[in-house]
């Protein structure tokens, strides 16, 4: 897998909510070598020593002329930190970095994003959709929190919303949407790919291998992991393996089959 | 033109800019975002007789200008890292150094004969010394300078390779503990691996960490670390491998003014993975600038 | 509502925030800024028999999230203290708590007792223990129980104010140290005093200070600190004053989950004058919020 | 001495040049109660640690409407970063600090400024000008670095100008102008003052006991020292004082009597 540490002229940052911010830079060599599922590791301090690692972010989408761009939530301070950047200025990036998702025909998938984890679907669905449709399953916590819903319309994706509050969409959980296309659809697609908060990706796991049995689950889910290098050389990005291993998300991941993850 | 090179008892290094024991994991991940051949060597992950799983995550917690870990030390064991990891370094031209930890001094000096059969590629051998001693209760190797000369004393037996003992901050002193490596034989001393510390996760009350403490790196460590650089290299003689939050040329200088002979860059190839290449970089600017021709001239 | 007040052994502070010695002056001279009577406690500038000069400049040197300093206890003397300094403070209802520091245990002793003489206004006296012993060759009494006990001892003969050690972290163990503290009567112990480390003017090849050390404070050292007060509150039974680093709420969170009873905010008070006031709204806020009512459950 | 701590909104900032920026807040509590000389405690990384410390800066000026100006040339990790603050952003200020110059009439001053050392003298000239005339005496390294010369001329100051390398004004040192002033003039000022170097403050001590004698020399000089707190408290901003005593800057200065300094 090859990577790049660039110093990357920010083309757009735009506040897209309260706490969501889309960032757009010119990097070639990585918008050129990416793939779905991967991700970057940002410098969000400049020079200064604090805070003091990069942060992982996944990879949005890219565009043509060598543009790559993050969807991303500020949740502390070193998201904070990035919003503060402006276009003009310059970001260290270092990508693409991890695996990515497998491609597979359109006709066969269901996407399913969480939360601000919908950030590498779309890049996914541009590459997956292309000329075909696909079913995306967006789950939020409210109205505010709803992003990409027409990026994804736009690639002709069949998009379902459920917000825990009912602001927008069915009032509910995604795995109540993913239950229902399961069950209400014969003509079943027989690859599911998700990336949201943890404990729902291990819901929609389970969900699908109670529906339709172990061997007929193919799930392919995008982890996080706290990290310091990105590139499997500190080892602290460990999650655990259903054979008691550690898998290293960077270098191991960050998509894994859901079938060797330990969903404890 | 000034001459970066060294020398470390029989090693030569082409320059001294080293990357640490745990933050370049078996170099060959690098190879893409550095010139392997431009550094002055590489210190690979820490390697123990059995392959080690390492801790449950959480191990990294982010700090002021610093990181705590506890990697716990995850590594393929011996076997594998002679088998798998050292033939991918083959043609690379930059000094490796391996860097081993064991529960007794029976396993380092084991690892340590294992390793010298590899000396076509292996030039030297780092001792971790921060580990606890299993058998003395869990009292870290690098606190007790009796221990530290046994391992020495019996490392030295089995191998020609140059052995560098790296010594732990967490002591009071460490001109003693410095005595003790040269006087058993060391062919030069490392410092520091990371001081201890811990961190809590206030919304679950309890630590972030399983194991309580962590190691301390990173740019908040260096005051720390060039004081017991100065301290041991005003006690010793032997070469001093300086370690501990340098992240610009102007770190490394410092640490060569205050009696190192070699560096080595931890935390920062994390957050920078150039650093070294810009130190290496920075140091023959400096060096250049201010007239100085040897490493050693900057030795205040 | 949570109640935010702490006793150690007989003093009674409204909330557990402290300014930390020679970070607030003489206390007066942050009455613009803060509103001296919302803090829990003031531990004034360390006072001598003597008045001392202190060092030459420069006194500090900013370092990666820390701050070194060799002020060299620069302070108007015991006579001055008494005369000049601590009327200023007559007004103002928050714990005062004197600082001492000497060359030897006589000098505690001897200061300790004309404290005591204004125990109207001096409610707890600290002992800098990490000075010098001019006697025993310039060993810091910090490091070295025997000398601890004795000067405790001394000093809790000639007052009864509450003693409070205050412990370097230049040490290997802490536990010793603390458990002489409590056996020879302490009444808390403070920890950390700063950090011993270096840096080197690289354009001058020589140290940034004059006596080459200096003292390590700021947030870099957090961690750190966190440390040492897990380890001394886990071992003794007297109240821990957490120092070290911390800067914001969630810093003094974790030290009162680490076992601190209470907390003292340093170098924060340079970089944000209202650091304390708005730790104690912060501390307040988060008891609140997860329904803790009093200081020591938090512990962990 | 009264002073606030406030979190100041950037009104504007102009890179006057390569290295000199012009920055002004809106601060009305400062503006009020600030004198020539003061100074503030500038924080330059928000919320972040690292660089750790204020800065301290002279007040350059004071506005109508609460605005102070600062006059500053980035030298090294904090400057840059202050430089690197854009209008409609804010900062946190401490000030006004330290003691002030005394007020003469105008036609008895000669007011000094070497390189940046200029900034605080304009508010100085502003303050003793108005409604008279002022000798100005400006010494700089190369046209590059000239600054503020137009502030005194619209001042009505007579306003000489050094270059060390003659690019503009008289080609020399500062004190070539003041040794010319002082010979020249026989209807002699009483009172000078100067901020700069160390080192040129020095040569103008020397040269002003040299020509008029310790009795007749009134020197004002303002210096500077690494500051921790700005206020007091630190204690690490001492300077030696002739009679062997440290003075701490921050408090007993930064302005003080040429007489009491140890010159060394
Ligand atoms: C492979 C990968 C891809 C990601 N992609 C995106 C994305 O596209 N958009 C987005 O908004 N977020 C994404 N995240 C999560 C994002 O990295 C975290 O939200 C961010 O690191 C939080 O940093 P902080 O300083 O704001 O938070 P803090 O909580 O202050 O961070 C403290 C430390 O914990 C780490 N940390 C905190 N939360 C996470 C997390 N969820 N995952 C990993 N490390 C964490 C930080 O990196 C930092 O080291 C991704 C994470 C990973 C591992
Ligand atoms: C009372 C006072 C008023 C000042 N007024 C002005 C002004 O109006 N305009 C201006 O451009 N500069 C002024 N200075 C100097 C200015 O404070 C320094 O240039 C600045 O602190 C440099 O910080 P840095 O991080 O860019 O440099 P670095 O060299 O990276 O700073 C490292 C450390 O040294 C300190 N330091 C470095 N140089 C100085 C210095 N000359 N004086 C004091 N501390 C220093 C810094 O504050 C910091 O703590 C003044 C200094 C003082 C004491
Ligand atoms: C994630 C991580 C893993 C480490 N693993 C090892 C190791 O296996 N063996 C060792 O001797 N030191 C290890 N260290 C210590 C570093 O080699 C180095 O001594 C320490 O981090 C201080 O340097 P720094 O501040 O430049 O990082 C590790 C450090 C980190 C941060
Ligand atoms: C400038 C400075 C002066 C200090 N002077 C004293 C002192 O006189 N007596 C003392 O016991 N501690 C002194 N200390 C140590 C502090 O009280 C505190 O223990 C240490 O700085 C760690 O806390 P912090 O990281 O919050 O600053 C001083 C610290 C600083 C930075
Ligand atoms: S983040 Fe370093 S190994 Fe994965
Ligand atoms: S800067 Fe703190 S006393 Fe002057």
């Amino acid at each position: 897998m090859e990577h790049f540490d660039v110093n990357a002229l920010i083309s757009s940052h735009i506040q897209l909510s309260q706490d969501i911010f889309l960032l757009q830079i010119h990097a070639p060599y990585i918008a050129f070598a990416a793939k779905p599922g991967q991700f970057c590791m940002i410098k969000v301090s400049g020079d200064a020593n604090d805070p003091l690692l990069r942060r992982p972010l996944s990879i949005h989408r890219v565009h043509d002329g060598g543009f790559v761009s993050f969807l991303y939530k500020v949740i502390g301070k070193g998201t904070k930190c990035l919003s503060e950047y402006k276009a003009g200025e310059k970001l260290n990036v270092l990508g693409p970095l991890g695996n990515h998702f497998a491609i597979r025909p359109a006709e066969k998938v269901i996407i399913i994003g969480g939360g601000i984890g919908v950030a590498p679907l779309v890049f996914l669905a541009e590459r997956i959709a292309f000329k075909h449709g696909t079913t995306v399953l967006l789950g939020f916590r409210n109205r505010e929190d709803v992003c990409c819903v027409e990026d994804f319309e736009k690639l002709a994706a069949r998009t379902l919303i459920a917000t825990e509050d009912g602001s927008l969409g069915h009032k509910g959980l995604i795995t109540d949407l993913l239950r229902e296309e399961i069950m209400h659809n014969p003509d079943l697609p027989k690859y599911f790919y998700t990336c949201g908060p943890f404990g729902m990706q291990k819901a929609i796991n389970n969900l699908i291998i109670e529906e339709l049995g172990e061997k007929k689950a193919h799930l392919e889910v995008s982890l996080e992991a706290r990290m310091a290098c990105g590139i499997g050389v500190c080892m602290s990005c460990v999650t655990q393996a259903r054979d008691g291993d550690y898998l290293h998300v960077c270098k191991d991941g960050p998509v894994f089959n859901a079938k060797k993850i330990l969903w404890k | 033109m000034p001459d970066l090179s060294i020398k470390i008892s029989s090693l030569y290094l082409k320059n001294p800019v080293i990357l640490a024991s745990g933050t370049c994991g078996y170099g060959i991940e690098l190879k893409d975002l550095i010139d392997l051949n431009s550094l002055g060597g590489l210190c690979l992950k820490g390697i123990s007789l059995k392959p080690r799983p390492g801790n449950p995550p959480p191990r990294i917690h982010e700090t002021a200008s610093g990181l705590l870990n506890s990697i716990g030390l995850e590594n393929v064991g011996i076997d594998r890292f002679i088998s798998e990891k050292l033939p991918l370094l083959k043609d690379y031209d930059t000094c490796i150094i391996a860097n081993i930890l064991g529960d007794s001094a029976q396993q380092y000096i084991e690892l340590a004969q294992r390793l010298d059969a590899h000396h076509d590629q292996i030039k030297a051998i780092e001792l971790n010394l921060s580990c606890p001693n299993v058998k003395c209760g869990g009292i870290a190797f690098g606190t007790d300078p009796k221990l530290i000369s046994q391992i020495i004393t019996g490392v030295k037996k089995v191998t020609n390779l140059p052995v560098i003992a790296k010594l732990s901050p967490n002591v009071q002193d460490i001109v003693p503990i410095a005595t003790a490596c040269e006087e058993s034989g060391a062919d030069a001393i490392s410092l520091i691996n990371t001081l201890l510390g811990t961190a809590i996760d206030i919304f679950r009350k309890k630590p972030v960490f399983n194991n309580i403490f962590a190691g301390l790196s990173g740019p908040a460590i260096k005051p720390v670390a060039l004081r017991f650089v100065w301290q041991a290299s005003h006690a010793v003689k032997i070469p001093i491998i300086g370690i501990g939050g340098i992240s610009k040329w102007e770190d490394a200088i410092e640490f060569f003014m205050a009696g190192a002979t070699a560096i080595q860059i931890g935390t920062a190839n994390f957050f920078n993975p150039s650093a070294s290449v810009q130190i290496i970089q920075g140091i023959k600017g400096f060096m250049r600038k201010m007239g100085y021709k040897k490493i050693e001239d900057m030795r205040i």
